[in-house]
């Protein structure tokens, strides 16, 4: 088990970092950069928690798909550098900061207050506990194709929906 | 502390920071990616409780939170991408009236 | 195959959508056929449905197909479902059918143009067939229903086809004011229907019938919900069927085109009270009121109707008031619980009034939009009119009750439940009700029916007999004549579904309905009972008698004022100026007051006519043209005073308008509320349009400049506003868990 | 999972990375020499026999070439560029197994992870090589290596719809997503056979993948100089290089493990064929190979539109319809 706990603390603090990058990073290229990383991180940890679709998911659609999006945007419209201390709102800057603390404090509090409380299973044996399909392609499939098809089906109006507001958005009139 | 305790505590902590992201960013592609990792959180949020509970009804709400993310992508970059052509500046602090 | 129901539902749905979504990439023609195989294919459906006996010994099974949740609020629920049982069928079978039937005139019928020569563009034409879907689609919605929120759904539908339907010229002013009027009582009756259903949920727990219904038929407990309950669904009962005092919509949807009026106001949107009332049989079989109510008013609208229709010029007012006066009868029998004489005569009623209405649109049809049968007359001899001749003979036959027509069948077996000399006997009576009450319902009853043979043959002797009209019939359409064919020989036919003492079909078949009522409901004859006291056999001579009675002297009264007006007009044109002076005093007035006259060579107006012998306002020409020698001037004929002349046309026009209801109502409900508001904008408005504008107009400038000061436009700022809301909540819920 | 398998993880990564990194210089070798014979004419032959030793050369020169980095250019993405592009031809082949189950060597076996997502895992994988071209054309901090970057990344997500979708077929027809499974459910036919369309559908869709001729529009000379490539130099421009060979080896072999049997034998010679199952995968890879070189020394240039007609409405349609063709044949035989 010890692979797997030094995996995602390496992981979760990298998470984070880049979590941090994202925000501070002055230039939206290394911010996207940043996400990335972040993105991976997180994907390691899916994996670690035995969700291997979503993991391959999380890269191919998020890293894959729509942050490659928004590189193709940051680096064709190429902003200026943005230096966040500056900021001509000082009141929305303090609130935020103050508020993103608390905010911080008051999740992590309650968890951790919720899971002293009630005494939690370790992860691991939770997973092996739920049975070895839980996370493959297959359950995760008879999950979606029965239980949620509906939901499903209706993304997939969401998606056409999107598809023809982006349509119309980059028609130049 | 056990995984989920760990999980859960950088899901709170990347879920607050990417609001602050969105808070203090004056660059909407900034402030988009920010929105992400909040996604993000939210998915590892899923994922953890759907491997606590064995149900695999936490992925199949990271699937529906990956579409929400494409479709929101595609339409905000698309605002994003008419702002720049019609102000040549991408600044949301700029953004704040109706007219055109 | 009960599961064949949904189909029955689903199709003309399918027509609707198609037409409305595709209709513009259809030909003209391509959306009526397709709108007509929807309907004909639930019907198809409708008959596979009423085959479930066939395949199931214990026939229907239960209340409710298909049953999906709609609405779950606890362990209270509402499911969408349907009910394929004999009650359901047998009115599908009627929507379907006699729909499918008007469907295909409608493709003839509509083509070339409507009345008042307004012409149909194609959008027009799709839009018919478009609605006329929906309104199946409505209609079957709420007739196949399994719980009273569908039927609610359905029966809104309906309204609200029918008012799109009604106002389907909708350049024509009167037409747009007859839709609202419809839609203004029908909803009427909706809100009566909702608080029915809202009282009916709060005592049963349930909305499905099959619990509702059952809980209803429960004698232990509190039972006087069910009085109100009745009655609320009496409001909606009567304002769908144009019953008292709900009735005046009912000649004014006569805007609509023909098959509409055919289709909804005869055949099948006006009979949804009586399906209701028979649906809902174990709540208006316990109420003690309705069981009074309910006869009261059929009989006092089949009386209303049937008098109103006497001195209708319109021929299709005529058959609204006759519509309404039908259900009258049917109101009569469902109220004092003869549900199967009721249903029988709504089936029957269907087939003869749609062939009556097709016939009477298919005379409107060629003769280009004319509605009133006073410029009609001698059609029997045209052979374009051959089918429409032979359908209207054959409806008014039916209505008036002579057989072997269906209305002989069906009118007598609801004549046949109330008594006419007052004796009461079990079969007749199971309510326990007055038989003094029964026979006084009976007489009006009778009376009615010679009234309804009279005005029948009335409207036949100015259509069809006396003189030829100058109009010139075009023929119809071959399936326009088909759908009559086929109408007529159901019309002949439709009586044989129950026959005294040989076979009772009906009986048998709406059983497993009326037996969630109680056990003893199949000892209700649907025909007259057979008794051994022997009267039923005067009460049914004196039944067919009323209707030939009604016949003869109908046809008598008219061949002779005919003949009588023909001779008086005669000498106006050709005879000499003494003739013509006493012409013009005499002459015209059994035709009518106003109106173009048919003897006339070129269809002047009559009181051009009176001028024209007058002398006055004519120029040479004209005078020519009507044959008088120029120059000559005639003294104006004065009006004598005649009180019995005088009285005669006060009393036509009473009937001619309803005894007056529009006015009554006007007067009391649209007068009241013009006036207030007149009142309300003159004086009220004003001082409280100062007080709002310095007042809360200024509350309202102060507080929008103080809050302005929040909406800064940044986006940031409303996201820290979120991010804010969202850590209230946090802490809130937080407190709470530590609190707990 | 022990910290002994990641010792062999470990170390059977670096041994594949080492084996890559030498093919990919000598494909490079083996294309120039191809090339030279379709063009009539000998290809590097001075250095060494027959140029064997020719790739060495080339490699000891960029080494020691100067390495220029533009004034423009930002740092440090600049540099990690090339890194990227090469770390990630390289990891896909993670998953890719070179021999059968029961082949080992002191126990290790084949293929360096056995996981059961292994096709999700090389399209995941696959998917992260934009950000290689991306992050190069931009941060060269030149309008050519920026447009040359846009129009590869334009090329490769389009192209990956169909690439996802041919191998979706392979998936339907096997059931299961590890490659293992996949080699061994070609048993009797090779995929190529009942999923000819899905084959050559990834067959174009890899060749516009890894920017080959005759999709190698993003390099396009006449236009963009060199596109992304167009400030690299030296050693960076070496890595790109290799990265591209790299890809094209990764590429067939994907199209030789889920099409043409994988490690199989094409002719079953009877014995110990354990022994030679990476010796035919090594000799179908360079079948492919070759393909890709033909290719490259007959085909010209297609025009970017035509190449987007091309993507866009003939080969996803395609592929959609033939995965539903096979799902329901599928369907209907099980």
């Amino acid at each position: 088990m010890v692979v797997e706990q030094v995996v995602l603390i390496i992981a979760g603090a990298l998470a984070l970092v880049s979590a941090l990058g994202v925000v501070l990073m002055p230039n939206a290229v290394y911010s996207a950069m940043m996400l990335l990383l972040n993105l991976i991180s997180l994907a390691t940890i899916f994996l670690l928690l035995h969700a291997q679709f979503m993991f391959a998911a999380q890269l191919v659609v998020y890293a894959g798909a729509i942050l490659v999006l928004f590189l193709f945007v940051v680096t064709l419209l190429n902003p200026q550098g943005e230096n966040i201390l500056r900021d001509k709102h000082r009141l929305q800057q303090a609130g935020a900061i103050s508020l993103g603390l608390f905010l911080a404090c008051l999740l992590v509090g309650g968890l951790l207050y919720a899971f002293t409380s009630a005494t939690q299973p370790d992860l691991a044996s939770t997973v092996t506990q739920a049975g070895s399909t839980y996370g493959t392609v297959e359950a995760f499939g008879q999950a979606l194709f029965t239980k949620f098809l509906l939901p499903f089906e209706l993304t997939s109006l969401l998606l056409l929906v999107a598809l023809i507001g982006a349509v119309v958005l980059g028609k130049r009139r | 502390m056990s995984g989920i305790t760990i999980t859960m505590v950088i899901s709170a902590l990347v879920f607050t920071i990417g609001a602050c992201g969105v808070l203090l960013r004056r660059n909407p592609l900034v402030q988009f990616m920010s929105i992400e990792l909040m996604l993000n959180a939210g998915n590892l949020a899923f994922i953890s409780f759907g491997g606590m509970t064995g149900s695999a009804e936490g992925q199949v709400f990271v699937l529906m939170v990956l579409t929400v993310a494409a479709a929101e992508a595609v339409v905000g970059l698309g605002i994003i991408v008419a702002m720049f052509r019609r102000r040549r500046r991408i600044d949301v602090d700029e953004v704040n009236s109706m007219e055109g | 195959m009960p599961e064949a129901i949904g189909l029955v539902v689903l199709l003309p749905l399918l027509g609707f959508l198609g037409i409305a979504l595709f209709g513009p990439r259809m030909s003209q023609r391509g959306a009526a056929i397709f709108a007509c195989a929807m309907v004909g294919l639930a019907f198809l459906a409708a008959v596979l449905t009423a085959l479930t006996p066939l395949f199931y010994s214990d026939n229907w099974g239960s209340y409710g197909l298909y049953k999906y949740d709609w609405t779950l609020s606890g362990t209270w629920r509402v499911t969408f479902g349907l009910a394929a049982d004999p009650l359901s069928v047998i009115m599908a079978l009627v929507v379907t059918g006699v729909g499918f039937l008007i469907h295909v005139y409608s493709i003839g019928y509509m083509t070339e143009h409507g009345e008042d020569g307004h012409m149909h563009t194609e959008k027009d034409y799709r839009r018919f067939f478009a609605y006329m879907n929906l309104f199946v689609f409505a209609m079957l919605l709420l007739v196949t229903a399994d719980n009273f929120v569908w039927l609610l759904v359905g029966w809104g539908n309906v309204g609200l086809s029918s008012f799109l339907l009604i106002g389907f010229y909708k350049n024509r002013p009167s037409a747009v004011a007859a839709a609202r009027k419809a839609f203004v009582m029908n909803t009427i009756g909706d809100v009566g229907l909702l608080l029915g259903i809202f009282v009916i949920i709060a005592n049963t727990g349930s909305a499905s019938f099959s619990a509702a219904l059952t809980s209803a038929n429960l004698t232990s407990g509190d039972g006087s919900w069910r009085e109100w309950a009745a009655m609320l669904l009496l409001i909606a009962a009567v304002a769908k069927s144009a019953q008292f005092p709900l009735q005046t919509w009912l000649p004014d949807a006569m805007e609509g085109p023909t098959p509409v009026s055919a289709l909804i106001h005869a055949a099948t949107m006006v009979t949804a009270g009586v399906y209701l009332i028979v649906r809902a049989h174990p709540i208006f079989g316990n109420s003690t009121v309705a069981l009074v109510v309910v006869p009261i008013i059929g009989a006092f609208t089949a009386f209303y109707a049937a008098t109103c229709a006497l001195a209708q010029t319109d021929l299709k007012r005529v058959l609204a008031y006759s519509t309404m006066s039908q259900l009258g009868y049917m109101f009569m029998a469902a109220g004092v619980g003869a549900y199967e004489a009721a249903m029988f005569h709504l089936v029957a009623h269907a087939f003869f009034k749609a062939l009556l209405f097709l016939a009477a649109g298919s005379i409107i049809h060629s003769l280009g939009g004319e509605q009133d049968m006073r410029n009609m007359g001698g059609l029997r001899k045209q052979p374009a009119m051959r089918m429409a001749w032979i359908g209207f003979t054959i409806g008014a036959l039916a209505l008036s009750g002579i057989p072997p027509f269906a209305g002989f069948f069906s009118k007598e077996s609801i004549l046949g439940v109330f008594p006419l000399f007052g004796q009461a006997t079990e079969n007749y009576n199971p309510r326990g009700l007055d038989p003094i009450f029964l026979s006084v319902i009976g007489w009006v009853g009778l009376l009615t029916a010679f009234m309804t043979a009279f005005y029948m043959f009335r409207a036949y002797m100015l259509v069809f007999e006396g003189p030829q009209t100058r109009l010139h019939p075009h023929s119809n359409p071959a399936n326009m004549s088909f759908v009559l064919a086929v109408l007529s020989v159901l019309s002949v036919v439709g009586g044989f579904l129950a026959m005294p003492g040989l076979w009772n079909f009906l009986h048998d078949w709406f059983q497993p309905v009326l037996r969630v009522f109680d056990a003893n409901a199949g000892e209700r004859g649907v025909w007259f009972p057979i008794q051994t006291n022997g009267l039923e056999i005067v009460e049914l001579v004196l039944g067919v008698g009323a209707g030939v009675a009604g016949i003869v002297i109908a046809v008598g009264l008219y061949t002779f004022t005919r003949q009588r007006a023909a001779d008086a007009l005669q000498p106006t044109l050709t005879g000499t100026a003494e003739e013509q002076q006493r012409a013009a005093e005499g002459a015209v007035q059994p035709r009518r007051a106003t109106g173009a006259s048919l003897l006339t060579p070129r269809g002047l107006e009559e009181a051009e006519i009176r001028r024209v012998i007058a002398g006055r306002n004519l120029s040479p020409v004209n005078k020519r043209e009507v044959g008088l020698p120029t120059g000559r001037i005639l003294p104006a004929a004065k009006p004598k005073f005649n009180p019995l002349k005088l009285g005669q046309q006060a009393m036509t026009a009473f009937l001619l308008y309803g005894w007056g209801f529009d006015l009554i109502y006007k007067m009391l409900f649209s007068w009241p509320g013009e006036m207030t508001g007149r009142l309300i904008a003159r004086f009220v408005d004003q001082e409280a349009e100062k007080a709002v504008d310095y007042g809360l107009g200024g509350m309202a400038w102060e507080g929008s400049k103080a809050s302005r000061k929040t909406e800064t436009g940044l986006v940031r700022n409303y996201a820290l506003g979120i991010l804010l809301g969202t850590v209230a909540l946090l802490i809130y819920v937080a407190v709470q868990t530590v609190q707990r | 999972m022990q910290w002994t398998d990641v010792l062999s993880f470990v170390i059977k990564a670096l041994i594949v990375a080492a084996a890559l990194g030498g093919l990919g210089l000598y494909s490079s070798l083996f294309e120039r020499k191809l090339v030279g014979r379709f063009q009539n004419r000998y290809g590097p032959n001075r250095v060494g026999p027959f140029g064997l030793l020719q790739p060495l050369a080339d490699a000891v020169k960029l080494l020691f070439k100067e390495s220029i980095k533009p004034k423009e250019a930002k740092n440090p993405l600049y540099s990690i560029a090339p890194i990227m592009a090469l770390t990630i031809a390289m990891t896909a082949f993670a998953v890719i197994p070179i021999g059968p189950d029961n082949l080992n060597i002191f126990g290790a076996k084949f293929f360096i992870a056995d996981v059961n997502i292994g096709i999700l895992y090389i399209l995941a994988v696959s998917s992260m090589g934009v950000y290689a071209i991306a992050l190069a054309g931009w941060s060269s901090g030149n309008k050519y290596s920026l447009l040359g970057a846009i129009r590869a990344s334009a090329q490769i997500i389009s192209y990956e719809l169909a690439l996802g979708l041919s191998l979706l077929s392979v998936i339907v027809l096997t059931h299961s997503l590890r490659m293992q499974d996949i080699v061994a459910a070609q048993g009797t036919v090779w995929f190529v056979i009942p999923a000819i369309i899905s084959f050559i559908v990834y067959c174009t869709a890899a060749v516009a993948e890894t920017n080959r001729a005759p999709f190698d529009l993003p390099e396009a000379e006449q236009e963009l100089v060199a596109g992304y490539l167009t400030e690299y130099s030296g050693m960076s421009w070496a890595l790109f290089f290799a990265a591209e060979y790299i890809n094209m080896i990764t590429v067939s072999s994907i199209a030789t493990t889920m099409f043409l049997g994988g490690y199989r034998p094409i002719i079953d010679l009877g014995w110990g064929w354990d022994w030679a199952a990476p010796i035919w995968f090594v000799i179908k890879v360079s079948l492919l190979m070759f393909g890709f070189v033909w290719l490259r020394a007959t085909l010209p240039r297609l025009k970017y539109n035509r190449l987007m007609h091309l993507g866009w409405q003939v080969l996803i349609p395609l592929a959609v319809v033939n995965l539903a063709v096979i799902s329901i044949i599928v369907a209907v035989v099980s």
